[in-house]
């Protein structure tokens, strides 16, 4: 291929490519995280979920997508045009604009900035201005209500988030993604395990970060209707909750690369502990794991009621054989290509585990109150990050300084940290029985 | 490098284009967007001045932080009479004076050193990782402004703490 | 390769527009928002003569003026809503009075 | 939402007087057509005022123009996800009248579906409040054992929700084949079912946060407010008229009256989750003996009941619901007045929702369980 395009524009082929995939598949992905979502909040209340639209709901994401598409667009009367129509653009392209640096896979990755992790963490940041401005231009006081509880949460769990993230950093010495999933390779260990409480944190404070349940106070149904989006309708809309989905799988993808591992295989380094035995079968799970997709769809397909159902079914069927034959044929393949397919399988995979806990947590847990939220970021996350991340810092200077092992260090710092985290609880506990609200000004 | 000069001037006159509407819009809140847009294009400007650290530190300080509360200031007090009100002063001339002499004063300075072989030429010895060169600066030779800025910055959260309390 | 002097341009013309926002503008939020702007315009200036002597100094002086933005929007904004909560106004010509 | 909420401010913001906020007619949490008009400092409520009637009907009115058999599904109409207990209501009132009473087995008849209903209406309850503060799960979960409850009406009178189960003098209907049977699996379902919706929310600590503290009403204020029902059980009263004034078949029952000594709405919360547990309790005790016999009374085809005038009232589950009536003689009653819980109950929201902020409003409405069918008539 090198040879028929200009060596100037070369290097530029390949991640144009990867831009394209992305904004091209983004879309379809989201539609189908919804279709998880709702199906998965549909087990947990015992319920079917969407099951009209092709066999068990596998269509839905695309009838929702041409639904939305034609429906009327309303643009309020009063409304400031320009950023009512710039608002959810910002948005949407923000969030897009962070995969640049997201590495899905070794292989996998727009652009891999040696400050790749604050880059995402600054522009997905920058997707509140989409909120805000959309809130205020809608000219309508729950709007710019729900636009400015989301202003404050975002800023006020942002700090938090970030704070978590810094105990992985220190952990991995690098900003760069791929360098900060290579460092968790030759520590051996995942950052979930040597900085837990830094995932905690940072669990939280990306599931407020994106507005879901439990801290989903901008768009409170029951008390701000729809919050920032009240006044959007049909495209705009639709733009809307795409940067929300697509948001929700970056901090997934953050959280998968600084904690689980990126694309790394459970028990990559097996061998290099425990020479002589071998875990090599782990690399034919994602072949299974599509393998029995295929096999639950060819199951299924002819226990439909419709013809065009089953066949669709089948299709489904017939797409996940493909993939198991894909995964299988990677093994085959050499190693960089081998390794490029997997490990955007089992980034992917973690991924979707990240975001099975956000819908867990949103089908559970009931609502913050606003000044709840504020409490619980300011005076338990923030300070307990801050303590968290001193005590890394000292696990480290130990292991470093003193020659302990990772283990032990890490391991007393974490039990330090998480009895600091019991203090702030039980201190958190007693403002709460007095009810005595932060003074809120919005 | 042509990829390097289209890049800056598109980001110059971004910034510039949107400097010139920010100052001179009616709507207090597009007069924040379109600073906002000039934060970003000169973040775009360090980047390709390589300074990649700066650029981040722009888009999430200054542009995910500092102009979040501005516009968060905005929307509070933001009153609709605001908008009917004379925007400008009588100072217009005063302001064009100060322009023209802060212009000349430059243009000024830029032609007595014309020529110098310095000022075309430009290091090429920046250090390639730009983020470590930064924290090494910051914690060994500028360790003291490091912490005097944290000091002032406590300063500056309890100052705005007292002042947006409401009448006690 | 662009000259060191096209930044201080662009630096100039971002300074000149900033001092003219401070000087013709009644909106106090706006004169604040003038002011980043020539923060800013210093900033590039730092950071070209940062590459320009290829040191590293200049970048950690544009962090510190950031800092020192952040500061002062913290303070100015509080100031600003301390003084809209009493008179109602963002007006910086009818801040007429030295105590209220 | 086209038709979403309106809201006046009369001020900016930020300024230091009060914004006006109104919540509703059309609002998704003011559980019907209820609006609310919220005197806000900051997100503080100051004061507030709860503005009734776009759901009136004039039920009382109607009464005066139809015979007392005709009115008696016009009652399940008011309190409409608990009719079954309005109806025995009005039937024990109009009994009283007659100076006659129910057979003995259409007495524990009664007893069992209205006891049936108090938990589908506690149910309901619990899903909607629940809801409102963000749980989304439980509202399914209480559907699904409401569903049992509504088909066991279904069965056994036709309808499920306005039910008009009842007939002045007793019943109706005979009990269908396989009714004990229905009512016994569905007690033993939902000993389970009531532990499972406290898994999900007595000590989740949002829930708690969300709901301790919340609108408390002191027991003193309860009573002067002429507050009944789950609420003045919640503020650490015992007062329920099952108990103190037995109606129906209770007398025969044990049963336990759950309270709670503060009064915010958690304690309402755990009052009516026991009282669920209670209302099991009775169905299980009534169900295994129903005394054979008739189930209609001797009442005529026509009822003239003599001059004169009744107050009866029972235990709803929203608290006490009387009917007074006035009778001249005629067959259709001089004056119907009802005394519905939840219009009584809403005017302790004022006294609960001082001091509160505009999240907790939701859940004070939601807590005081009202039904602006009954509130308006």
């Amino acid at each position: 291929m090198g040879h028929l395009i200009p060596s100037s524009i070369a290097p530029y082929v390949l991640p144009v490519v990867y831009a394209v995939v992305i904004v091209a598949v983004l879309p379809l992905l989201a539609g189908y995280i919804v279709l998880l979502e709702r199906k998965v909040m549909a087990d947990m209340q015992a319920r079917l979920g969407p099951m009209r639209v092709g066999p068990h709901g596998l269509l839905q994401p695309i009838a929702d997508a041409v639904k939305l598409l034609l429906k009327e667009d309303i643009i309020p009367a009063n409304a400031d045009k320009l950023m009512f129509w710039m608002a959810p653009l910002v948005s949407v392209t923000m969030a897009l604009l962070a995969y640049a640096a997201l590495p899905i896979g070794p292989a996998f990755q727009i652009a891999d900035l040696n400050v790749g992790l604050l880059f995402i963490l600054g522009i997905s940041s920058l997707g509140i201005y989409g909120i805000v401005l959309g809130g205020w231009a809608s000219n309508s006081h729950y709007s710019l209500l729900g636009a400015l509880r989301s202003a404050a949460q975002l800023v006020s769990y942002e700090t938090a988030a970030g704070l978590g993230l810094v105990s992985a950093l220190l952990l991995a010495g690098s900003l760069s993604m791929k360098e900060i999933v290579q460092a968790q390779y030759d520590q051996g260990t995942w950052f979930i395990f040597s900085v837990p409480v830094g995932f905690f944190i940072y669990m939280v404070g990306s599931i407020a970060e994106t507005n879901r349940a439990p801290f989903d106070l901008p768009e409170a149904e029951s008390e701000l209707v729809a919050g920032y989006m009240t006044e959007y309708s049909g495209f705009r809309w639709s733009l809307y909750f795409l940067a929300e989905y697509a948001n929700m799988i970056i901090v997934a993808g953050i959280a998968t690369t600084l904690f689980l591992g990126g694309w790394l295989r459970p028990f990559a380094r097996w061998h290099d502990h425990f020479p002589g035995t071998s875990l090599e079968f782990f690399d034919v799970i994602p072949s299974l794991v599509f393998l029995a997709a295929a096999a639950y769809c060819f199951y299924l397909a002819p226990k439909q009621p419709v013809q065009i159902q089953k066949i669709v079914m089948a299709a489904f069927g017939a797409a996940c054989l493909l993939l198991a034959g894909a995964m299988a044929a990677a093994l085959f393949a050499s190693p960089a290509v081998m390794a490029g397919i997997h490990g955007a399988f089992w980034f992917m995979a973690k991924v979707v585990a990240y975001l099975y806990g956000f819908l867990w947590f949103r089908f559970t847990f009931p609502r913050y109150r606003f000044d709840q939220l504020m409490r619980l970021g300011w005076r338990f996350l923030i300070p307990l990050a801050l303590v968290n991340v001193i005590d890394v810092g000292i696990a480290i200077i130990l292991r470093q300084e003193l020659g302990w092992s990772p283990f032990w260090a890490m391991l007393l710092m974490t039990l330090v940290t998480l009895g600091v985290a019991m203090w702030l609880a039980s201190e958190g506990a007693k403002p709460a029985t007095t009810l005595q609200p932060a003074d809120t000004e919005i | 490098m042509i990829l390097n000069q289209i890049l800056f001037y598109f980001f110059a006159l971004l910034a510039i284009g949107s400097a010139i509407l920010m100052v001179t819009r009616r709507n207090i809140v597009h007069s924040a967007v379109f600073l906002i847009s000039t934060l970003l294009a000169t973040a775009g400007i360090f980047l390709q001045l390589q300074a990649e650290f700066l650029f981040v530190v722009q888009i999430i300080l200054y542009v995910g932080g500092i102009m979040v509360l501005f516009v968060f200031v905005i929307m509070l007090v933001n009153l609709d009479v605001a908008l009917r009100q004379i925007q400008f002063n009588r100072q217009k001339y005063v302001a064009a004076v100060l322009a023209v002499v802060l212009t000349a004063q430059v243009f000024f300075a830029l032609w007595v050193v014309r020529g110098d072989p310095n000022l075309t030429k430009s290091a090429d010895k920046m250090p390639v990782r730009n983020t470590e060169a930064i924290g090494d600066a910051i914690f060994q030779h500028y360790m003291l402004p490091f912490e005097i800025a944290s000091v002032l910055l406590l300063v500056a959260m309890i100052g705005a703490v007292v002042m947006a309390k409401r009448r006690v | 390769m662009i000259p060191t002097e096209a930044y201080l341009i662009l630096s100039l013309a971002l300074f000149t527009i900033g001092v003219v926002g401070v000087l013709t503008r009644r909106n106090v939020i706006i004169v604040l928002m003038s002011i980043e702007l020539i923060l800013n315009a210093v900033n590039i200036n730092l950071v070209a003569f940062s590459r320009h002597f290829g040191s590293v100094d200049g970048q950690v002086f544009a962090i510190f003026i950031i800092t020192d933005a952040a500061a002062e929007a913290a303070i100015g904004l509080g100031i600003i809503l301390a003084f809209f909560r009493n008179r109602e106004t963002v007006l910086a010509d009818e801040m007429d009075m030295l105590k209220w | 939402m086209t038709n979403g909420p309106t809201t006046e401010i009369t001020t900016t913001v930020l300024g230091a007087d009060e914004i006006i906020l109104n919540m509703g007619p059309q609002h998704p949490s003011t559980h019907g057509v209820l609006r609310v008009k919220l005197k806000l400092d900051g997100e503080r409520v100051v004061d507030s005022e709860c503005i009734i009637g776009y759901l009136h009907r004039g039920v009382e009115k109607i009464a005066e123009h139809r015979s007392y058999q005709q009115f008696a599904p016009y009652v399940d109409r008011m309190d409409y996800v608990a009719a079954v207990s309005n109806g025995l209501g009005y039937c024990e009132a109009v009994e009283k009248l007659l100076g006659t009473e129910a057979p003995p087995r259409a007495k524990v008849v009664r007893t069992i579906l209205t006891e049936l209903q108090r938990i589908a209406s506690h149910l309901l309850w619990l899903g909607t409040h629940a809801l409102d503060i963000g749980a989304l799960t439980p509202v399914f979960y209480c559907f699904r054992e409401r569903e049992e409850i509504l088909k066991i009406f279904e069965k056994y009178c036709g309808a499920r929700l306005t039910t008009h189960a009842f007939r002045i003098g007793g019943l109706q209907y005979e009990t269908y084949d396989g009714f004990e049977e229905d009512v016994k699996r569905f007690c033993n379902d939902f000993e389970h079912r009531v532990d499972e919706y406290e898994t999900l929310l007595t000590e989740n600590r949002i829930w708690v946060g969300r709901t301790k503290g919340v609108g408390i009403i002191t027991a003193a204020d309860a009573i002067a407010l002429g507050v009944t029902g789950p609420v003045l059980r919640g503020s650490g009263v015992k007062w329920d008229l099952r108990k103190a004034m037995p109606y129906a078949a209770y007398d025969q029952y044990e049963f336990d009256i759950p309270t709670r000594p503060t009064g915010d709405t958690y304690d309402r919360y755990i009052v009516r989750m026991e009282e669920m547990r209670q209302s099991r309790r009775i169905c299980l005790q009534a169900i295994e003996n129903i005394p054979s016999g008739p189930i209609l009374g001797k009442v005529g085809k026509v009822l003239k009941p003599p001059p004169g005038e009744v107050y009866h009232s029972i235990e709803a589950p929203k608290g006490e619901l009387g009917y007074y009536i006035v009778s001249d003689g005629t067959t259709q009653p001089y004056r119907v007045r009802v005394r519905p819980p939840s219009f009584i109950n809403l005017q302790a929201f004022r006294k609960m929702a001082e001091g509160a902020l505009v999240a907790d409003v939701v859940a004070i409405i939601g807590t005081i369980d009202i039904v602006l069918g009954e509130v308006d008539r």
